[in-house]
């Protein structure tokens, strides 16, 4: 009887199964992934054709962080993000164009060009903006948690910020205010293992960040940050409990930036090899998670072809519309200092 | 009109602008269960409930950014400062954030925000909580910064102040917090950047603010018995600076002196000096001349205390060297 | 056979007799805890007549607290206080007498009368201050620590603050950096339950204070601070890992202050009832140690008896030495202000 | 002379500090490891070993206490702050700490310690990255501040703080680190608090520090062409101001100008100005005009970064306008 038996091949259950997620939003997701890396990587030509000045940090390697997370939010949400904010911008829905006007200092930027790369900024996002002091914006975060419990809204509130940044005092300061208060925020450090040139493992005492909110009894895990379904699922609970319960959730997304620290940093030299960078390479997060839509026939090669297409002509009208736009005028100089 | 204690017209302020606006809150050390370290909230836990009188633990950098951020998205925080000795640990907050936020944004936020708390020294408190640090503040685009030295310019101005769009730092005094004056029964504003005639005269213009305000007046009494006038102007708000009014009183009496708590050392007394040497030079008789606290952190000890601060000799003798009558 | 064995009476044990203890040393500490609480309570009555002026944090019901701590040091370690600071002074080995010209303001105090309640120094005790702002202090104790350690010399630093002062920033900053660097400093948490009116369950989001380490894997206990042996016995232990490996330890001392915040704040009022306070003060830490020395036979009646009148001799001589003592001349404000 | 660059002769002042005493150490973000965010300690780590040349977690207040300690027992810490916008974080250190301890324990401890990095824009970094604040530091009593022009002078003044027994804040500039200028072979100091005449002239005494005495320098050359003579003094040291030098130029000069980076309000520019007035008052022929940074937070986009900032044309403008020659 037992030889008989046959043997069923079970179908494998998609991972996004359980996660409540159309075709159209994986799709999406995916989408917004590439497009990051690709506005990202035109960024960075025309910060070498000194269109874009000052500072400029990439977000390439990390975007299944801010778009995993971010899809898992609601429109009415609040975003704040550091001076590594392309990709928050991209993944909150904002204007590629607006995003590369700003950079390039153009009045049409999405903070009118007074910004730059470190502060974007879009209010009708929801995006608080990025920030250039490390760890400055934390506090804010706990802010507009504290305003919609205040006025009885359900928001929640998202904070990025890197693995160095929980280093900084208000960042402790902050948990502690939002876990005494039990505030709807989500704080997620994007551990890239280096702040500028400073591996992770030199600049704190716990290696695993995450735990650092054990400060506060506050509920924390660390995620897999190149997986942006394993973002968008932890997220996804922490930001349904922070709307239920308003309690805040401490999140440590284990990532790897593939650029230097900003332009003006190598992608490796003082601070880590070649090899490392190479290795860590292999768990991009944007063909790992194509090769599993592929698989799924959630996606064919076409469509990426034509996504690809489609992302390049977004970038380029992007630069187009930057490099057309007009700047700031001067009499600006003398707006907005005071309302 | 009634004549009330400045903590308790500061309590007014409050009580009324959160009787008025619910996005309004107080938040701070000791604000609520114990009433204020100052008794300036006295009341207020009662009243408006612990929704919007907030305790907060010992983190002046995280209860103000907290502050930033709720003002983002609407509230209009009151944030108190047990003391801005405190303040200092918010700096970065309110330079970095409160202050450039708007700007940055490209003018799609605004920060409406109220910073208050006493400033300077009160009475034998040593160097770590005896600063003046207006100088610091003022210096920085996008603040408004307010110092006023009455129960009645309190009242009025930190209404204003709640109701600005911007962010407004309002620094009080240990020491004024139990003084009375008059204040009118009927609700009020005054208006920020508007400066006060204190005392009018013909001799000197003195220009002061805050606790020296008091001083000043005093010395006024004193130098009038030599028959000197002197006219005595307060600006209420540091920044911006009612330049006009202590613009026209200086082309009246030619004479000017500038009184204040602060170190001297790019104070706000040198912005005050410099705005009539820029556009009164021809009317001046002599230097201005500028009494400040010494330039040394402050002592314990009682004796050298009085010696460190301003204090009515100190502006006489500032008035007669100005008017060459020593 | 069972019947017959004779019960032996065992002696019991005296608690401090695996500490290394003497019975001097062991009075020594009973008379510094008894100073102290003499002290302070005269100190009270004078700021009462005015004699001393500005905030005046008084240390009755904490002694066990400093007393225990610092008997546990050696001389060439370093000490740091907060503006609780008399009694941490005292317990140093200080001059009564300088410390009351101090809180008088006289040129003869330990701070020449320039530092007042809240600024105790004294050089010659390596005793490194009290400080006024909440929290800051902290890392000034990492930086003995780090000088001990960059010279090669095996003193440890010790620093007390409040249950409070652990939610300011650089509080945390500063365990990171003694975690990190594995400094030897002790930082000794007077948890009294109140942050002047709040008390600690309103402004931590942990209770147990010493978990606060946890975020900076730091060694990390509680002990009761109302028991001056088990003070001594636990920083002892702490300083001599410290010397040996040069590591830091975070300890929590439950104790509990029987007076107001400052002189100007109440015993009880808004924030705790009488009721509290008594019930507390049934843990007062100078009789019990008393009874167990009495009970041991290392203190009589009769020796108490005469601590108390050597103690209020030498608290007379201090307020009289401070009465008697010149104000600080004109000239000395303009002095050290720079070197 | 070597010809080297600025942030060459600051290494060459920390390196030959180190050589000279072990005591001395620098700490910071990326000092060691990276070779320093601008380079400034450049092989420093392989020379000195990460005992004394130690990269720091970004904790600009825990770190520069840390250093306060270690200064009160002997060591002398180089803290290099990133830039002097992060060094706002450790504000409530440098003020209520470092500048009081001596005075408050009545002079039993010191703080030997120099606080250095870049302060002032650099290009398109925008509002938060772009202060310059050292007039809030030289407010403070207990501080040393100094903002050297020049390798030269870098190198000179930074030895003297590094020996120095007080709290010194040090202020470079980014844009001024490649900045290549003579410096001498042999070992020199340049005394604190002694300014230096950068260029002489008998019209008009501009005064300048750090970045601005280049534009300065080129204002010069300007009006030269025009036949107007300028006398460039360069304090060098902030606090304490070396006024007996600027008083001199000006008692020859008649006219005054102060250019500055920073904002206006409440400027160390201000108090420049009020030592001329207080003390050169009749020797003035014209008020002292002031160029600054416009009052403004900086705006990213480097059209208005430009106008933002002082210029060439900006302090010939005010020369012209104090000698009347518009
Ligand atoms: C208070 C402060 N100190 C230093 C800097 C300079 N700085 C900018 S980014 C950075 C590293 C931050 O690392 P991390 O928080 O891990 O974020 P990441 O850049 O890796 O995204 C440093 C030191 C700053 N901007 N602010
Ligand atoms: C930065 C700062 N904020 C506020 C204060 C005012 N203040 C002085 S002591 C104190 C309470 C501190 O409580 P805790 O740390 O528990 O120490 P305790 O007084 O109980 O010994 C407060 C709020 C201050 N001195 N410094
Ligand atoms: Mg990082
Ligand atoms: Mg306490």
């Amino acid at each position: 009887m037992a030889e008989t038996r046959t043997v069923v091949k079970q179908a494998k259950k998609p991972r996004w199964a359980n996660l409540d997620l159309s075709n159209a939003k994986l799709i999406d997701m995916y989408r917004q992934m590439l497009l990051i890396r690709r506005f990202e990587e035109r960024a960075a030509q025309e910060y070498g054709k000194s269109k874009i000045g000052g500072f400029c940090h990439l977000y390439i390697g990390q975007e299944a962080v801010g778009v995993g997370a971010i899809a898992a939010l609601r429109k009415d949400d609040y975003i704040f993000s550091s001076y590594r904010d392309h990709g928050h911008a991209l993944a909150a829905g904002m204007d590629p164009n607006g995003i590369m006007a700003e950079l390039f200092g153009k009045f049409t930027g999405c903070s009118k060009g007074m910004g730059g790369s470190m502060h974007m900024f879009d209010a009708s996002k929801n995006f608080m903006g990025g920030y250039g002091i490390v760890g400055g914006h934390v506090p804010l975060a706990s802010g507009t948690a504290f305003a919609s419990k205040y006025t009885g809204k359900d928001s929640v509130t998202i904070c990025f910020f890197g693995e160095a940044a929980a280093n900084q005092g208000v960042f402790h300061e902050t948990l502690n205010l939002a876990a005494l208060w039990k505030l709807p925020v989500i704080f997620i450090c994007e551990n890239n293992r280096y702040g500028m040139g400073t591996a992770v493992e030199r600049a704190s005492a716990v290696w695993d960040i995450y735990q650092k909110a054990s400060a506060y009894d506050m509920d924390r895990l660390a995620v897999d940050g190149m997986d942006v379904l394993e973002m968008y699922r932890v997220i996804k609970r922490a930001a349904d409990r922070a709307r239920k319960n308003s309690s805040p959730t401490m999140i440590e997304a284990r990532t790897y930036r593939f650029r230097g620290h900003s332009m003006s940093d190598p992608i490796h030299g003082h601070y880590r090899t070649k090899e490392e960078v190479e290795e860590q390479k292999k768990s991009d997060p944007i063909p790992g998670f194509a090769a599993e839509l592929l698989a799924a026939g959630v996606l064919t090669q076409a469509m990426i072809d034509q996504m690809e297409l489609e992302i390049k002509n977004i970038v380029n009208e992007a630069v187009d519309f930057a490099d057309h736009s007009p700047e700031p005028p001067a009499e600006f100089l003398f707006e907005n200092v005071y309302v | 009109m009634a004549i009330i204690q400045f903590r308790e017209a500061l309590n007014q302020a409050m009580c009324e602008e959160m009787d008025r606006d619910p996005n309004v809150f107080l938040m701070g050390e000791e604000v609520a269960q114990y009433q204020g370290a100052y008794k300036v909230s006295q009341g207020m836990l009662q009243r408006f409930g612990e929704k919007r009188v907030i305790d907060t633990p010992i983190t002046e950098a995280g209860f103000a950014g907290l502050g930033i951020g709720a003002a983002m998205v609407g509230l209009r925080p009151i944030i108190e400062m047990m003391t801005w000795n405190f303040g200092i640990l918010a700096f970065d907050q309110i330079f970095n954030n409160a202050a450039k936020i708007r700007y940055m944004s490209g003018g799609q936020f605004k920060v409406p925000m109220v910073v208050r708390g006493p400033s300077g020294a009160a009475h034998a408190l040593g160097a770590q909580h005896s600063q003046s640090i207006e100088s610091m503040v003022a210096h920085v685009p996008g603040l408004i910064v307010i110092a006023p030295s009455t129960p009645a310019d309190g009242k009025g101005l930190l209404k204003s102040a709640i109701r600005d769009d911007n962010t407004v730092i309002f620094m009080e005094s240990e020491m004024m917090y139990g003084q009375k004056g008059e204040v009118p029964e009927e609700e009020y504003v005054i208006p920020i950047g508007v400066g006060d005639i204190k005392r009018i005269g013909k001799d000197v213009t003195i220009v002061a603010w805050s606790k020296m305000l008091h001083v000043v007046l005093t010395a006024a009494d004193e130098l009038m018995k030599e028959g000197i006038e002197a006219e005595v102007i307060d600006p209420r708000t540091i920044r911006p600076l009612d330049e006009g009014l202590i613009l026209s009183s200086v082309k009246k009496t030619n004479h000017c002196v500038v009184v204040e708590e602060a170190w001297p050392f790019a104070s706000v007394g040198k912005e005050v000096a410099h705005r009539v040497y820029s556009k009164a030079f021809d009317y001046l008789d002599a230097p201005i001349e500028h009494v400040n606290g010494e330039d040394v952190p402050m002592p314990y000890a009682t004796n050298l205390e009085k010696l460190m601060l301003p204090n009515v000799s100190k502006v006489v003798a500032a008035v007669k060297k100005s008017l060459n009558r020593l």
